[in-house]
């Protein structure tokens, strides 16, 4: 008797529970809703983990300044768990339960591929605050970052000139994913078309994603560099702790940024946290935005994060910021400023008021939208590894690139 | 009025800079007096390229007939410049030394300096150009031969737009052999390039003297160019030594494979074996096994982090300070979960199994909420840097070596505990028979409390040698612990040696399969391989025997 | 007359790791006999049988089905198949299953029966045999009680029951009455005549002297694992061998 | 009537738990039709898309929890690699709608032009029809769980052997599966699939047409389970688990019987899989991640094994809670799950089916104090 009752709670409380939209507190129809697809667990906690403060933070600061359209902000935070479906999972519970107005969210393609169909289908927004693959463009996505073609392509041409050490022979290791393909396949193409350079100049390998054991990969690169006397250079694109994991044993095998410089399409500050940075000054990165960037914009931008991590006591640190959080922080104005100029909150109008928009990011540039695509004109920043567990600025394009989401050499 | 006059006159060192012969003759002057140093920072300040690398060689030349005093200041100088320490400000250059800022002018000392002193950036081909100019300049200004030997090293890597004749002068003055070894192997491609036949051949001794690939390539490319003026007894002696250095370098790289095979392995064991041995003994997999890896790893951190806070002279040697900390912390936790939760599942394995990947989970997300989700920042003391090189390409590095190391001293240790001491024979006593073991009086219960705290305590060393090798976060175990079950299946039930012969086995098939195939390909293999060998000894590698 | 030969052990020799259990163990049973196995703990009684059904692998040695069939070649489900049956020294019951289910179990055999199995089908021959064995072992009137709650004797003659069921050539029964009462004794010496027949041979494996003098027509003695001898009760206990074995003199 | 029920039930008495938990599920398949479009859909009892959805996965997941809970609750062998059937049943159905969507036009997915094709592999063509997709599911989940079944049974992998091994398993598969060149989209899976049947995937119709087929097929499924496990096969599993050496003295083929149930419980895991990819619209590796696999057997230790209903009420009940936790309390729901997992475990032991052992515990716990006390 007892037994079945209990049976019976479970199975009403199950039905209940399935149906959180009748828990929902009734007040949060005043506020406006924005939702973090950030995961603060699993493999991708240590990067994406910050984005999710960085988004609160820009909606505080828009609080502060009387909201948007009159209204306050909610953000509202998730927890994928770096687990790929549950990215779409959770996008379409905050699009349809939570009714966001926008999404702010995703670090890997694999994270977005899932959530492009849920935004599609809910026709909503998702700003995307990572620099990617490209060969993508959906009205309900707006890219914050570069695509390959108007920020690899740049630093490579670097490395191969005259100032970057004429770079001949290209060692491409990567997490064995769609955006490190990508990016080579393209690499490839730009290679041979642009300076005519032949197939064996170049090698590629791929690791599993969260490969841990470089070991006998770095002894490769060093036999790799070893064949020929033209320069060789890494094109490094693993991801999350591969990357630490990567130059650890680059520093164990004794290689220096002399002999054989990595180019770090993915690595960010955060990456060198916990690495002895002596050894590996001069290996290069390629950003939209590098903490070191000139301008009032940065500074502020600086000191606001350090003061909010005081603040709230984020586990993170302070005094390192990295490109994605930028993007995450502008992705918010950009929003607000579209809205604003939509007069409304409902995605159609929200987009139509999309080219034009745009904002003096930290990174010191004035990024904007423009009718073409959902793409930001970003500029383009290049640096190289110094002492303390930072990058100096190598080089930066002298204004906001124009994005080519499909590139032609692929 | 004296500044507008120097900021003139460095307005005319630039541009003559520009036209090179006849600049490196104009800097061809003792270099002891304040104008021609500040001509000289300030080229390397904010001048183009060329100009400073005409000004690295002018400084060179000078160096060579200058006095003491003035060597030691240039050899200072171009290496603070290599080692990115100047401060440019705009009259003369700073250089950090000890809370203070030295003026490499006048050689005065301030507390502070002017805000617009700024790092002047090197980018890679500078870098690379001024290396061997460095150290030429500290070949010619050291007196301790350690100190030129360093230089000549540095030198060999590439002699860049050093002349050789310079060198070749250095060289003929060497005393010591070591330094003029590393400056044989300097002069190499000269010699090579010489038409005399008596500087070939000792080219060619010297290359066949080592064994690299660069040497390797170096013979090929000597042997390649048709050129008449290479006499025959050249030629020969080439080829004889291209061969023996093929040869050994071919030689070191299947040691090479070893090697990694050897250390991957040695990982292997130090995460399996604590595994093996609880598994041995209660038939329990223990799925936290992979946390307590890391918790090993995290304790680590805090005594690196106590050390330095109390005792920073002992930071250098906190990975051994650490142990036992290490060893305690996971064994700790251990001894807990089994009082709390495993004793409690003794004959439900399988329970056993979920119930620690709950406990994996919850220590997990403990962490991550207490210490946070970042990669810790391991400090690397000088011995464990970069390595060794054993012969040819075979070249050993310390982090590795230590993972194996503690490999070793752990298996020792273990099967010291397992076979010499009295909890040995009461644990090896419970694994046979525990009814048995009951019955003559070995309090069973407390065997395997202190036998899983023992086993937690081998991975928490484990987290220890990993943390010199991997990076050290939250979620690092979770890829460690399939190949560790693996092991501890092909290994045989609690083995100690068949876990280690396993680990071994697996790391080097690993260590061979990966660089042709790639990472995931030898998992699979591995794991086919694992499979098929199940299939002919369904109880591992060393079967534990006896009567049903 | 002599009956052919059943089972014949041949030269068999099992070593656990540098512990011999049998060592060089010849022995021959004849159908319808009572064959006894005795001997001290240790001397590989219940090894041997292991080795029969297939439990354990032999080192090196023979056993030959009817003359001709290597049982050794066979899996254990084979070996039950062509004829074996054993009843294990611990009653090994299904606890959780009545005891009509227990004998079902004995009755229903692959091939013929998984595809029976999954069409769901109750199969009425089979039906029939497993109450005329649970007459056989006379627990018929504890047909639906769970074979858990029953008493130890009573598991034994179950145990019995499954492995008659199939009506087996060769039955192996490992200390049938141990830790039985006198009636339970009488009870399972009657069950044994009544088993008895031209085409079965029984071996039985049992500790009890006087229930083995009683029941059995033939007796080995078995000793660290070697046959010491063979033969009627009579002559068996008359051997000074054994009783050298026995008494330890 | 009275008749029909036995027959649902199977053997010879009536199960009310059972019965409940069977009639829960005909309630959600009448349910969600109803609730979820015409009249009433916007009536406070109303469920939306997204409720639809939850409720369809969490039936996907219900079918697998008991396909899980055969192989363990009856045969009692421990799988922690039961994703990889689910995972075949789900890219399977994935490659299905993605040639849907490219019927009668040119070119290939972008993760098929990455490895330099112009045209679908040999092995794509003909999952543009649905009967054969599912043929496809059903016999390679067959073909891949007779194998690793086979190899394992053969060879007496047993306990928490078996339990590594088949974790092992699925772990090296989403290796495989998260290359690139293996041609199914690598790390991120094959995902914008367009419609099924006609429908398209977000629309409501067709959320409520898929979370009411799950509902129906596990419904169908336990009914089926449930004869077959009280049937003479039930008992004959019974056996394997608590002596097979006996069985197999008694002539049985275990080997046989345990492949077949092996075999069986993958493909349902397969159909479960094959449910719930169109619900989520991606097929990914990680319904391979060895962390997936353990999370099925959790749900079914949870519930309770060995009832069938017991997986599922396990399977819904994490699942219903998982959903609403990591939106409301993300931080919470690790913890929560851990000690759900550590109460099951230790104290209920047999999971929420049988709470009997709390009572007996406390009691034990009792009398223990006291004799401390005594001492």
């Amino acid at each position: 008797m007892k037994r079945r009752s209990f049976i019976k709670g479970v199975g009403v409380a199950g039905l209940a529970m399935s149906a959180p939209g009748i828990i929902l507190p009734a007040w949060s129809q005043e506020k406006v809703k924005l939702g973090c697809l950030f995961s603060s667990s699993g493999s991708m906690a240590n990067v994406e983990g910050r984005l999710n403060y960085v988004v609160r933070m820009a909606a505080e600061e828009l609080n502060r300044s009387g909201g948007v359209l009159g209204r306050q902000i909610e953000v509202v935070s998730t927890d994928p768990a770096s687990d790929w479906p549950l990215y779409g999972q959770q996008a379409r519970q905050l699009l349809e339960e939570e009714k966001v107005a926008a999404m702010f969210g995703c670090w890997t393609s694999a994270s977005r591929k899932a959530v492009l169909p849920v935004v599609e289908q809910n026709d909503g927004l998702l700003y995307y605050p990572l620099h990617f693959e490209g060969e993508e463009n959906s009205k309900n996505i707006v890219y914050m970052n570069s695509p390959p073609a108007s920020s690899v392509l740049p630093a490579l041409e670097y490395l191969m000139g005259d100032n970057g050490g004429k770079a001949r022979r290209f060692f491409m290791l990567g997490s064995d994913y769609v955006w490190p393909r990508t990016i080579n396949a393209q690499l490839k193409g730009y290679l041979q078309e642009k300076w005519d350079i032949k197939p064996d100049a170049w090698q590629e390998e791929y690791v599993p994603v969260g490969h841990s054991d470089f070991q006998s990969l770095v002894n490769q690169i060093k036999s790799f560099a070893d064949e020929s006397g033209e320069q060789p250079i890494v094109v490094l694109t693993v991801v999350g702790n591969s990357i630490p994991n990567f130059f650890q044993e680059y520093i164990n095998q004794g290689i220096t940024a002399l002999d054989v410089p990595v180019l770090g399409l993915d690595v960010v500050e955060a990456d060198l946290e916990g690495l002895d940075t002596e050894s590996l000054v001069g290996h290069l990165n390629c950003w939209a935005y590098l903490q070191n960037a000139p301008g009032e914009a940065n500074q502020r931008f600086l000191n606001a994060w350090s003061e909010y991590v005081k603040a709230n006591n984020v586990p993170f640190r302070g005094d390192v910021a990295i490109d994605p959080m930028v993007s995450a922080y502008s992705s918010v104005y950009m929003w607000a400023q579209a809205a604003e100029k939509a007069g409304s909150f409902d995605v159609p109008e929200v987009r139509k008021a999309f080219p034009g928009t745009n904002f003096d990011c930290p990174s010191g540039y004035n990024i904007k939208l423009t009718a073409e695509n959902n793409y930001v004109h970003r500029g383009v920043f290049i640096g190289s590894v110094n002492q303390n567990q930072g990058f100096d600025i190598v080089w930066q394009s002298p204004e906001t690139t124009t994005p080519v989401p499909y590139s032609s050499y692929i | 009025m004296h500044r507008q006059y120097l900021d003139m006159l460095s307005a005319i060192v630039i541009a003559c800079s520009l036209m090179f012969v006849t600049v490196s003759n104009a800097l061809a002057q003792p270099i002891l007096e304040p104008w021609d140093r500040f001509e000289i920072v300030k080229v390397w300040c904010s001048g183009e390229r060329e100009a400073r690398i005409i000004s690295f060689q002018s400084l060179l030349e000078d160096v060579v007939d200058a006095d003491a005093p003035a060597q030691q200041w240039a050899a200072n100088l171009i290496g603070e410049y290599r080692d990115g320490n100047f401060r440019c400000a705009r009259d003369t250059v700073y250089i950090p030394n000890d809370e203070q800022f030295l003026d490499v002018i006048t050689g005065d000392r301030f507390k502070a300096i002017p805000d617009d002193a700024e790092k002047p950036f090197l980018n890679i081909p500078l870098r690379r150009a001024l290396a061997p100019f460095a150290s030429a300049v500290q070949l010619v200004a050291a007196e301790a031969p350690e100190e030129r030997l360093l230089a000549a090293q540095g030198l060999a890597r590439t002699l860049g737009d050093v002349s050789p004749a310079l060198i070749e002068s250095i060289y003929r003055q060497e005393k010591d052999m070591q330094v003029a070894a590393a400056l044989e192997d300097v002069l190499v491609p000269a010699w090579l390039k010489s038409g005399d036949t008596d500087a070939q051949l000792k080219a060619i001794s010297t290359l066949a003297s080592n064994y690299t690939r660069t040497s390797r390539a170096a013979l090929d490319k000597f042997l390649d160019q048709k050129t008449e003026n290479v006499s025959e007894a050249v030629r020969t002696a080439a080829e004889s030594a291209r061969s023996s250095v093929h040869w050994v370098v071919q030689l070191s790289e299947v040691m090479t494979v070893a090697y990694h095979g050897l250390s991957y392995g040695s990982v292997l064991f130090l995460a399996a074996l604590g595994l093996a041995i609880i598994f041995g003994l209660m038939g329990v997999i223990n799925l936290a096994q992979a946390e307590f890896v890391m918790l090993g790893a995290y304790a680590t951190w805090f005594v690196q982090e106590a050390l330095r806070a109390l005792a920073p002279g002992l930071l250098e040697y906190y990975l051994f300070i650490a142990i036992p900390f290490a060893f305690l912390v996971p064994a700790l936790v251990g001894a807990f979960m089994e009082w709390s939760i495993v004793r409690h599942l003794y004959s439900r394995p399988l329970l056993t199994l979920l119930a620690t990947w709950a406990v994996s989970l919850l220590l997990i997300n403990l962490v991550r909420v207490t210490v946070g989700t970042q990669n810790l920042s391991f400090f690397t003391p000088e011995y464990l840097k970069s390595g060794f090189t054993v012969f040819g390409e075979f070249s050993i590095t310390w982090s590795r070596l230590l993972s194996i190391f503690f490999a070793g001293i752990t298996l020792i240790g273990t099967l010291f505990v397992i076979y010499r001491t009295r909890f040995g024979l009461r644990m090896r006593a419970t694994t046979q028979h525990r009814q048995m073991a009951g019955c003559v009086g070995v309090s069973t219960r407390r065997t395997d409390a202190m036998a899983f705290a023992f086993g937690s305590g081998l991975a928490g060393i484990a987290g220890l040698a990993l943390s010199t090798i991997y990076n050290v976060n939250p979620t690092m175990g979770t890829s460690l612990i399939i190949d560790s079950f693996i092991v501890v299946v092909v290994g045989g039930v609690g083995s100690v040696l068949g876990t280690a012969l396993a680990a071994l086995g697996i790391g080097q098939l690993n260590a061979i399969i990966e660089p042709q195939y790639g990472a995931v390909a030898s998992k699979v293999l591995v794991l086919l391989a694992v499979i098929l060998f199940i299939q002919q000894k369904p109880n591992g590698l060393f079967p534990r025997k006896g009567r049903r | 007359m002599r009956h052919p030969t059943a089972i014949s052990v041949d030269a068999l020799t099992v070593d656990f790791s540098g512990f011999r259990a049998l060592d060089n163990l010849t022995l021959l049973a004849q159908y319808g006999e009572i064959h006894g196995v005795i001997g001290p703990n240790g001397a590989g009684k219940t090894t041997m049988m292991d080795v029969i059904t297939g439990i354990t692998q032999p080192t090196s040695g023979k056993v030959l089905l009817d003359r001709e069939i290597d049982v050794l070649r066979m899996t254990l489900p084979e070996r039950a198949q062509a004829g074996i049956g054993r009843k294990f020294q611990r009653p090994s019951v299904f606890e959780q299953l009545t005891v009509r289910e227990n004998i079902a179990l004995g009755v229903r055999l692959y091939p013929d029966s998984l595809i029976r199995e999954l069409a769901f089908g109750e199969v009425e021959e089979k039906s029939d045999r497993v109450e005329s064995v649970l007459k056989t072992i006379s627990l018929d009137h504890l047909g639906d009680v769970m074979a858990g709650t029953l008493a130890h004797g009573q598991k034994q003659w179950l145990e019995i029951g499954m492995v008659l069921a199939r009506d087996p050539k060769l039955l192996m029964l490992d200390e049938p009455v141990a830790g039985m009462s006198d009636a339970e004794r009488d009870a399972t010496a009657d069950l044994l005549e009544r088993l008895r027949s031209p085409a079965r041979c029984i071996l039985l494996v049992e500790h009890d002297m006087q229930f083995v003098g009683r029941v059995s027509d033939q007796v080995s003695v078995l000793h660290e694992g070697r046959l010491l001898c063979a033969g009627s009760m009579d002559r068996v206990t008359s051997d000074p061998e054994v009783i050298r074995v026995y008494l330890g003199r | 009537m009275r008749q029909f029920i036995l027959w649902i039930c199977g053997g010879s008495k009536i199960d009310r738990r059972y019965l409940v938990v069977l009639g829960l599920i005909a309630l959600v398949t009448i349910g969600l039709p109803l609730l979820g479009l015409g009249s009433l859909a916007s009536s406070p009892l109303g469920l939306d898309g997204f409720q639809v959805n939850m409720v369809g996965q969490v039936m996907a997941f219900a079918l697998l929890a008991m396909a899980h809970d055969l192989v363990w609750g009856y045969a009692g062998y421990l799988s922690l690699g039961h994703g990889l059937f689910f995972a075949v049943g789900g890219y399977l159905i994935g490659m299905h709608m993605i040639k849907l969507s490219y019927v009668g036009e040119t070119g290939v997915p972008t993760f098929l032009d990455y490895m330099g094709l112009t045209e679908f592999p040999a092995y794509w063509s003909g999952f543009e029809y649905f009967g054969y997709a599912f043929l496809a599911v059903i016999v390679l989940s067959a073909l891949v769980s007779f194998l690793i079944g086979f190899l394992a049974f053969r060879s007496r992998v047993v306990g928490v052997y078996f339990s590594i091994l088949s974790q092992a398993f699925v772990y090296v598969v989403m290796l495989v599966m998260s290359r690139n060149d293996t041609g199914f989209g690598g790390n991120n899976g094959i995902a914008d699939f367009q419609t099924l049947f006609g429908f398209s995937l977000g629309s409501i119709e067709f959320r409520v047409a898929i979370a009411t087929i799950s509902a129906l097929i596990l419904m169908i499924a336990l009914i089926g389970l449930r004869r077959l496990t009280t049937g003479p096969l039930g008992k004959l599993l019974v056996g394997i688990r608590d002596d097979e050496d006996r069985l197999q003295v008694l002539g049985y083929e275990t080997l046989w019987v345990k492949t077949g149930i092996w075999c069986l419980s993958a493909m349902l895991a397969a159909i479960a899989g094959l449910l719930y990819v169109p619900q989520i619209q991606v097929a990914s590796p990680q319904l391979l991640s060895p962390i997936f696999s353990i999370e099925i057997a959790v749900w079914v230790a949870i519930g309770g094994r060995g009832y069938l209903y017991g997986a599922i009420i396990g399977a819904i009940l994490v699942n219903v809670v998982k959903f609403w936790l990591t939106r409301f309390m993300p931080e919470l729901w690790p913890f929560i799950l851990t000690g759900s997992v550590l109460f099951v475990v230790v104290v209920l032991r047999n999971g929420l089916m049988d709470p009997g052992p709390l009572f007996t515990r406390a009691k034990f716990l009792m009398s223990w104090r006291a004799k401390k006390e005594k001492v």
